[in-house]
């Protein structure tokens, strides 16, 4: 028992959780042909027949339930404020469930040539009154009815008498801005906290002007939208609901990694060794003092910087992208290569730091410009 | 809503100012809806400037997060506590400086003495230890005390702005807003 | 391209809207504009532009005043050749300054590497430090080999440690060359900087703020930073305000914070250079007071509507709630500042000559509010006309009545002088403060006039009838005047009392009506404590005045009048003396009881509780004695004679007039201005009261009964004024406990004190704190008036002031000054003694006993400096029953009193330096205090001044009333008996 | 009207009424198309719906009835939310106490309970609305600029959802708070502890100060206090929710004019 539960917290810790997410990520949604034939071999499709959602649910119930029986993890899971996650949690896996449920149906339909279960149905006109008045008033009567119950059972959590002299250790932003907030452990905040969030609004109202694709509309499919769909899902599912999940559960005291049965120890130390990537060209590679002219310091910093977003996404046009650039345009494919790579810019942030334990790329705190 | 005539009226009328060349007629019919127009876009951002104008109001109500604490040559080398009742600030000063440091414990914030012989802090509650430069040297205490922002005003008197750290593990000492120089 | 054809559905010319869309957006716009310049424009922006201005003047007149000063400074001009050349001669080294600088980088990038690499190091120093901990926690088997990596990594640590500090060698090796050949600069320098530094904090400030200093960059900003919208962030005009919460507004059951925005505009307010800025800039008038952090009113921490009052949220001219102190300067605001009374303010701004009543509310407690002037003779003003007795005053709680006992009447007066009195008290002692009930505006037609006749029968007749009776003692020696004379001057009666055309009183306060008007100060008062004595002998006999004289607590037990201790003779002489002082109005015929106006008085006053047609009956019944008795007693209730007089029959009666400890907070609304046209404010309205208290009668048809009773007691102006600053300063609102005037124990002690020494009237004769002593002006030569009572509580012993307060013993027996035996309670004797201790700050009640001891050689050496020869102390002293030889005016106080009296460390002091106790007193200084040790007598003890002083204080402590006979070692004093110090007396 | 018209029931009888009928114009018993027709016609609430949809709109399956829920706890959150104002006075000195009322003494003060879990529910039925959206590529032509609306409510909502965060004035509410103001407090250029706000200066005037940057914008003061309270309030109370039922009602008009829920064509 105890074995297992070390061996989670092992393999929650950030780094490599981070990993196997990805990697399942890449298998379940395989942009690439590598992953898709694992894909293939691996029968991923099954997972959303009805078995394989029964699967998905015993097999996340159960580790709840596991876990439930740990005094530490059911301190973090059953805080009143974390709850709504949990739910979350469930409830996102349950519709993605759903949603690829109905398409890997409807996929199997037109591979056949026929059309999607919806084309049939949407052929056929029903009053409004009573059939979706009646239905939505059921609905709305299950959620008063689920609210009220959650309401009896849950009392809404109050603290003490707001102290701004004592901060609470960890103090965490409410739960839907813990995403941006657990970004803070690799970016600067004005990254973190207002280009992404600025980034993620943009790049969520371009999506219906970049996506050119016409097929697709009105109906659950993913053969016919893969691209659009594995995009989607990475940003969705691996880099939001994740880091939610990680900065609400797995953060604890100085914002240190604990993992699920670990027991949130103020004393816990971590070391930080992290270094900006001037030092490191400067004062490891080439062994001497960091330059006092601001511009020559961040010199290598600002020359990454310009290949990624100046030439990659050249780069990428002749390679990777070559069908997106022919179909988009070179404005659209720009908008599009520009947002796609500073949202990559988190994930590689975080393999720099892993790794290299690059805290900057370019580091400017006399202008509290920090990359 | 979407098919009313101003805009479209306005576009052309745009491209047919930028081209002069019209009779007088339509010249004073553009002229007009031009100044219209761009007289109501100055209204609406008037308005807009308004609304943003109002959020910064003339005075504050806040408590003072910063003080007076009198003139450099007030203080020898050492420790002063003379706010650290009132304001949770140690006054240090050394051979070449004067710095204010926080009276709050890095370990679980209580409040440390000062032991003038020993010249040290010391935390009753764990026993952290830091030095006069606030560097943690014993016990629990995971990183030196914090310092806030201090400088001279114009006249010449020391003043101390509790709402902006300086933390040595951050490189932040060497700020020159975190000391001053004597 | 083409414009879209008109659709034939348009009813308007196209072209046409198209304009007056043009217009009404125009309009539009300027309407936002002028909202834009209506908020920008705020008449306090001028004042801080005005301010600004001046602000650069004087900082540019100060700095070219100081740098021409340095020129002028040949230490500075030499101090800056000095530099030139060691600079010059630093610059010839530069190669080798270059060389050891470049030293030095490279040894400090070498030591940031390390110390990063040890930063690391450490960091994972402790995360390993961490796992190590748990993993013996949990008896995980990877704990040894934790181990053994920590080992490791501390080994590193401390490797890197070492390297640091050969590197911090290294540095500080080429540092101490550098400073070693920039030595000269650096010390000439700092020596330039010596000089420099007042100049360059003015320097620095006028870059700041004076365009011409400034960069473009700046000059830009300058100019740009308080423009509309722009000046949100960092203006230069802009409101400040000082936050009170523990001196809250009263907000009606409720308490505000205080906002005082008023120095947004008086910007100088705390700057002593702003003394002759024109207003609003001017520098407050009394820095020492208020402002500045030093003070005991800093700005910051008392505001300024705390004092002045007005609304501290304004912020301009009117809506700030300025109140102009007279009609000019009124028109004068009119024109200047188009000055309105703000409406619906209850607490506007106090007048410029009324301010002081701001003091009030947190000096409360004190007797006297140092350096408010103007309150305390409004507060002693209200003291001595009794104002406490019938208007109920928190204040003055307890305190006793303003008159004299009318229980014995009979036996002191008669009928016929009591008439007159009533009448018009001031016909027969024009400086009494008996104020005028009657011939007031309100009473002086004919028909009142009768009536007040018949009020004033009945009034005397009550009181003769209710008198009781009181024995006299019937032998009174016979008594010489002209000896009674000299004695009243002599002992001290005229302290408080006056006595006719005294010589020496001509300065005093008499003479009211009509004559010219002498100014009261708080001295006079003190010298009009007790009653006037002129005209005493129409109102009273010989035989009650010698009793009088002789015990006054037998007349009236609670008498504030103490006892001179006078022999028979001495009273009967003084006696003899002031009853010779007749007034002759008292022979003036007295008008006859009318009985049908009696009857009409009677009747109103029955009429209120029965009907009439029984009143009418029962007035029949009575007899006229029994009319004037009922309507006497009536009349005493409605005038309210008993709030300062004893009355039979009125023992427990509430005061009649209005409550007046809230009275400066009263509504304006609630005060009747009646027909009189004065300015519709409080101040207005108690000034005419006071002066006139009848006067909103003016044009009124009342009753007999409705009409103002409140009588006359002829203030001038002046004190009129006086009195409204004191009845102003009673507001309801107060400070918390925090910023009162006096905290702890030791403040409520001296309050207390002080406001018994002010009820006894301690000063008149002493000077007591700096102020008193009045009497001195009636003795002839300084050195005979009552002893100054500066650090009394330094000087005497506690023990020694309770006993000499209960029963006075000569101090000074040359003095005809008589210290009087008061008729103390205990506790008020312990309120004086804790006075003087705490005022002084000793340490009290406990006292160390001292015992003195000298070696036989300290002994010679007193004696020696007692005798002719050294600092011949008996020449004045006296010593026991040992006169000393010259003339009274130059004796000094007993040394046999001293082991008992004074306190030993006082007497240190006092030999060391008299002056600094009593400026002026003929007690020599022996000791130069410029000079001390040199000012010692050389061949005595060696010429040591601190052991002299103290040999001489231990041989003075060690006489005793049998001169020189000293005792080697004194033993404790004996035991006080039963009159103990109670120190628990509170 | 009644197929019975011998015996009409009291109920029959109310129905013929005036008043009645001029209520429900169509009658509430429905026997014809045209009268379910009517229905949806005739009211003001439920013509937000047309009166015909494709068969597949009314799945649950398709739609997930996302939008519709989120639509549903709004009006619970201003229901809820109304009441709570009640009781509820923004200020330092009362607002904890206030809070903590609602769970002691107001009778049903469960209600601040409904309001707080409601409000994470809506965030997470925003949330899923927008995936299902995805998923069935609802976003494409003609229904681009509805979804851009739709991306406008989602933040609207978080925001709402965060300035409520602050109300009850406890340690998780100032502190939550504190760390997600400090961000726009880095806001560049803008932001007193953002890149560029140095440069937003005139000589060695700052014209991005404490009392002047974005952060000051939202708070109203240089850290969480009176005055943030009391701006969070009328943004959570008034602000917010004009500005989100404005662009609601776009969003929702837009449904009607795009053409309906979407469906394969």
């Amino acid at each position: 028992m105890e074995t297992i539960k070390h061996f989670i917290n092992t393999i929650a810790a950030p780094k490599i959780l981070f990993n196997i997410v990805v990697l399942s990520y890449l298998i379940i949604f395989p942009p690439f042909k590598f992953f898709q034939k694992i894909h293939d071999a691996l029968g991923v499709r099954r997972l959303w027949t009805k078995k394989g959602g029964m699967a998905i649910f015993s097999l996340m119930f159960l580790a709840f339930a596991f876990g439930l029986t740990d005094g530490n993890f059911r301190l973090i899971v059953l805080k009143p404020d974390n709850v709504p996650i949990v739910a979350l949690l469930f409830l996102v896996v349950f519709f993605v469930w759903l949603a690829l449920h109905q398409a890997q149906d409807n996929d199997d339909a037109i591979a056949k040539g026929g059309k999607p279960k919806e084309w049939a149905e949407s052929r056929e006109k029903v009053l409004v009154f009573p059939d979706l008045v009646y239905i939505e008033f059921i609905a709305l009567m299950i959620v008063a009815a689920l609210l009220v119950v959650w309401a009896i059972g849950l009392p809404a959590p109050l603290e003490q008498a707001a102290n701004p002299t004592v901060s609470p250790n960890p103090s965490k932003a409410p739960w839907y801005f813990l995403g941006l907030q657990e970004m803070l452990v690799y970016f600067d905040p004005w990254i973190a906290g207002v280009v992404f969030p600025t980034v993620i609004l943009l790049g969520l109202m371009c999506i219906p002007y970049m996506d050119k694709n016409r097929k697709g509309l009105g109906y659950y499919t993913y053969q016919d939208r893969k691209t659009a769909i594995n995009i989607f899902m990475f940003f969705w599912l691996v880099l939001w609901m994740f880091l939610i999940s990680i900065g609400t559960f797995l953060r604890g005291p100085n914002w240190n990694f604990f993992g699920p049965f670990e027991y949130w120890d103020h004393n816990k130390l971590e070391a930080l060794n992290n270094i900006n990537l001037s030092e490191l060209v400067y004062m490891i590679w080439l062994n001497q003092g960091l330059p006092s002219n601001i511009l020559w310091r961040e010199a290598p910093g600002f020359l990454i910087l310009i290949v990624y977003f100046g030439l990659l996404p050249a780069i990428l046009a002749k390679t990777i992208f070559k069908d997106l650039y022919a179909r988009m345009g070179v404005v659209r494919y720009s908008i599009f290569a520009v947002l796609f790579l500073m949202a990559l810019t988190l994930p590689i942030k975080m393999y720099l730091r892993w790794l290299f334990n690059i805290k900057y790329i370019v580091a400017i705190p006399e202008f509290f410009f920090n990359i | 809503m979407a098919d009313i005539k101003p805009p479209v009226t306005n576009t052309s009328n745009t491209k047919a100012a930028a081209n002069p060349a019209g009779d007088m007629d339509r010249r004073s019919f553009i002229k007009w809806s031009v100044v219209g127009w761009s007289a109501f876009v100055a209204v609406v951002a008037g308005y807009g400037s308004m609304v943003a104008r109002y959020l910064f109001p003339n005075v504050l109500f806040e408590p003072v997060q910063t003080f007076r604490a009198g003139v450099p040559e007030d203080y020898e080398i050492g420790v002063s506590e003379q706010f650290k009742e009132k304001y949770g600030v140690w006054i240090v000063r050394d051979s070449e400086k004067i710095f204010a440091l926080s009276t709050v414990c890095t370990h679980l914030g209580c409040t440390p003495n000062y032991l003038p012989v020993d010249q040290k802090f010391k935390c009753p509650c764990h026993g952290s230890g830091f030095y006069t430069t606030g560097i943690n040297f014993e016990g629990p205490a995971p990183r030196p005390l914090e310092r806030f922002k201090i400088y001279l005003s114009d006249q010449g008197e020391i003043i101390v702005d509790k709402t902006k750290k300086f933390q040595q593990e951050k490189g932040e000492w060497s700020d020159p807003e975190s000391l001053i120089v004597v | 391209m083409s414009l879209p054809p008109l659709p034939p559905e348009s009813y308007y010319d196209p072209k046409k809207l198209d304009k007056i869309f043009a217009f009404v957006a125009i309009a539009l716009l300027l309407s936002l504009i002028a909202l834009f310049a209506k908020d920008y424009s705020r008449p306090w922006k001028d004042y801080q532009r005005q301010f600004h201005a001046l602000e650069i003047e004087k900082a540019r007149v100060k700095l070219d005043q100081l740098q021409l000063d340095l020129s002028n400074n040949e230490e500075h001009q030499r101090v800056l050749k000095d530099l030139k050349a060691a600079q010059v001669n630093l610059r010839q080294q530069s190669s080798q300054q270059e060389a050891i600088n470049r030293q030095m980088r490279a040894a400090e990038i070498i030591q940031k590497i390390h110390t990063k690499e040890s930063q690391f190091a450490k960091a994972q120093y402790g995360a390993l430090k961490y796992r190590y901990e748990k993993a013996v926690h949990e008896f995980s088997p990877d704990a040894a080999q934790l181990k053994s990596q920590w080992d490791a990594l501390a080994a590193n640590i401390e490797n890197l440690r070492l390297s640091i500090e050969s590197d911090d060698t290294s540095i500080k090796s080429a540092n101490d060359a550098l400073a070693l050949l920039q030595k000269d600069v650096k010390e000439l320098e700092k020596q330039r900087a010596g000089f420099a530094k007042k100049g360059e904090i003015i320097e620095h400030r006028l870059k700041k703020i004076d365009p011409m200093r400034m960069s473009a960059a700046n000059q830009l900003a300058d100019m740009v930073r308080d423009l509309p919208f722009l000046e949100l962030a960092n203006p230069n005009y802009k409101i400040r305000q000082i936050v009170l919460k523990d001196i809250p507004e009263d907000v009606n059951f409720m308490r505000a914070q205080r906002v005082d925005r008023c120095t947004t505009c008086h910007l100088g307010i705390d700057n002593p250079d702003f003394v002759n800025a024109p207003q609003p800039l001017t520098a407050h008038p009394h820095p020492e007071l208020f402002m500045s952090k030093n003070s005991p009113h800093p700005l910051d921490q008392f505001g300024c509507t705390t004092c002045h009052r007005g609304r501290g949220r304004g912020t301009d001219f009117i809506s700030a709630a300025h109140t102009p102190q007279d009609e000019e300067q009124k028109t004068k605001w009119e024109k200047k500042y188009g000055w309105v009374e703000l409406h619906h303010w209850d607490q506007p701004m106090l007048p410029a000559s009324l301010t002081q009543a701001g003091c009030f509310k947190c000096h409360e407690n004190q007797t006297v509010i140092k350096t408010a002037e103007k309150l305390n003779l409004g507060l002693h003003l209200i003291e001595r006309g009794g104002c406490y007795n019938c208007h109920t005053i928190k204040k003055y709680q307890g305190w006793s009545k303003s008159g004299p006992n009318l229980e014995f009447i009979a036996s002191k007066s008669t009928k016929e002088w009591a008439y007159h009195w009533i009448d018009d008290p001031k016909s027969i002692r024009p400086n009494t403060w008996m104020p005028s009930f009657f011939h007031q505006t309100n009473t002086s037609d004919p028909l009142s006039m009768k009536r007040s006749q018949q009020e004033i029968h009945s009034i005397v007749e009550y009181l003769f009838a209710n008198s009781k009776p009181f024995a006299l003692d019937s032998a009174v020696p016979s008594g010489d005047a002209k000896k009674g004379k000299e004695l009243a001057a002599s002992l001290g009666c005229l302290a408080c009392h006056n006595v006719g055309a005294q010589p020496g009183l001509d300065e005093g306060p008499q003479g009211r009506g009509g004559h010219a008007e002498p100014v009261r100060t708080r001295d006079s008062l003190r010298r009009e404590f007790g009653p006037s004595l002129v005209g005493l002998g129409s109102k009273t006999t010989l035989n009650w005045l010698y009793q009088w004289l002789k015990d006054p607590t037998k007349y009236h037990p609670d008498t504030r009048m103490p006892s001179l201790r006078l022999s028979d003779q001495e009273a009967a002489d003084i006696a003899a003396y002031l009853i010779q002082d007749k007034s002759p109005i008292v022979d003036k015929p007295i008008p006859v009881v009318d009985d049908k106006v009696l009857d009409g008085i009677v009747l109103d006053f029955l009429k209120k509780s029965s009907m009439v047609s029984e009143s009418e009956s029962k007035v029949k019944k009575m007899s006229r004695q029994d009319k004037l008795v009922f309507a006497g007693k009536r009349l005493i209730r409605e005038y309210g004679c008993y709030g300062c007089h004893q009355i039979p029959g009125f023992e427990n009666e509430k005061p009649v007039g209005t409550e007046l400890t809230e009275e400066g907070s009263k509504d304006v609304e609630r005060l009747d201005f009646g027909f009189v046209n004065i300015e519709h404010n409080k101040e207005a309205w108690f000034k005419q009261k006071l002066m006139n208290p009848r006067i909103f009668d003016q044009g009124r048809v009342l009753e007999p009964l409705d009409k103002a009773k409140m009588p006359n007691f002829d203030f001038t102006p002046q004190e009129a004024e006086v009195i409204t600053t004191a009845l102003m300063g009673f507001v309801k609102d107060r400070p918390s406990p925090s910023k009162m005037a006096d905290q702890g124990v030791k403040a409520a002690f001296i309050n207390e004190g002080a406001k018994t020494i002010r009820q006894l009237n301690c000063q008149a004769c002493h000077i007591i704190d700096g102020e008193g002593g009045g009497i001195q002006s009636t003795v002839t030569d300084k050195s005979f008036s009552p002893p100054n009572l500066f650090a009394e509580g330094q000087k005497v012993q506690p023990q020694w002031l309770f006993e000499f307060l209960h029963a006075p013993t000569p101090i000074r027996p040359w003095l005809q000054v008589r210290m009087p035996t008061y008729n103390f309670h205990a506790s008020q004797i312990n309120s004086i003694i804790k006075y003087f201790n705490y005022l002084d700050n000793q340490e009290f009640p406990f006292t160390d006993i001292y015992h003195p001891l000298l070696s036989s050689e300290e002994l010679t050496a007193a004696q020696k400096m007692f005798s002719k020869d050294y600092f011949d102390c008996t020449h004045c002293h006296i010593v026991g029953n040992k006169l000393p030889a010259g003339t009274p005016d130059n004796w000094a106080p007993n040394f046999a009193l001293a082991a008992k009296r004074l306190k030993p460390e006082w007497i240190v002091k006092w030999i060391t330096n008299p002056q600094d106790f009593l400026s002026g007193t003929k007690m020599p200084t022996y000791y130069d205090p410029k000079n001390f040790d040199a000012s010692a007598p050389g061949d005595i003890l060696g010429g040591d001044a601190k052991r002299q002083i103290r040999v001489l204080r231990d041989y003075l402590l060690t006489i005793s009333e049998h001169p020189l006979q000293v005792k080697q070692a004194v033993s404790a004093p004996e035991k006080a008996e039963d009159k103990t110090l109670d120190i628990h007396a509170r | 009207m009644n197929a019975n018209p011998n015996k009409p029931s009291m109920w029959e009888k109310f129905q013929s009424t005036q008043f009645y009928r001029s209520v429900f114009r169509t009658g509430i018993r429905v026997v014809s198309h045209r009268q379910r027709m009517m229905i949806m016609l005739n009211s003001v609430f439920l013509h937000l719906h047309p009166v015909r949809l494709p068969k597949h709109a009314v799945k649950v399956r398709y739609t997930w009835c996302m939008g519709g829920l989120s639509f549903f706890l709004f009006l619970v959150l201003t229901v809820t939310g109304i009441l709570l104002m009640f009781y509820y006075r923004p200020t330092i000195e009362y607002a904890y106490g206030d809070v903590t009322d609602l769970s002691q003494q107001v009778p049903l003060g469960i209600m601040r309970e409904i309001h707080r879990w409601g409000a994470h529910l809506m965030v997470i039925t925003v949330w899923l609305h927008m995936f299902r959206v995805f998923m069935t590529g609802s976003y494409k032509p003609p229904r681009e600029f509805n979804w851009v609306i739709g991306v406008v409510l989602l933040v609207l909502t978080m925001l709402l959802s965060f300035t409520g965060y602050l109300l009850p004035w406890d340690q998780l509410a100032i502190w939550a708070i504190t760390v997600g103001s400090n961000m726009a407090g880095a806001t560049p250029l803008l932001g007193m502890n953002g890149p560029g706000s140095n440069l937003l200066s005139i000589g060695d005037v700052n014209l991005v100060t404490p009392v002047s940057d974005a952060r000051f914008a939202l708070l109203g003061g240089r850290f969480v206090g009176e005055a943030a309270l009391l701006r969070f309030y009328v943004l959570h109370c008034i602000g917010l929710p004009f500005i989100i039922m404005i662009f609601m009602i776009v969003h929702f008009w837009r449904i009607r004019k795009d053409g309906g829920i979407s469906g394969p064509t």
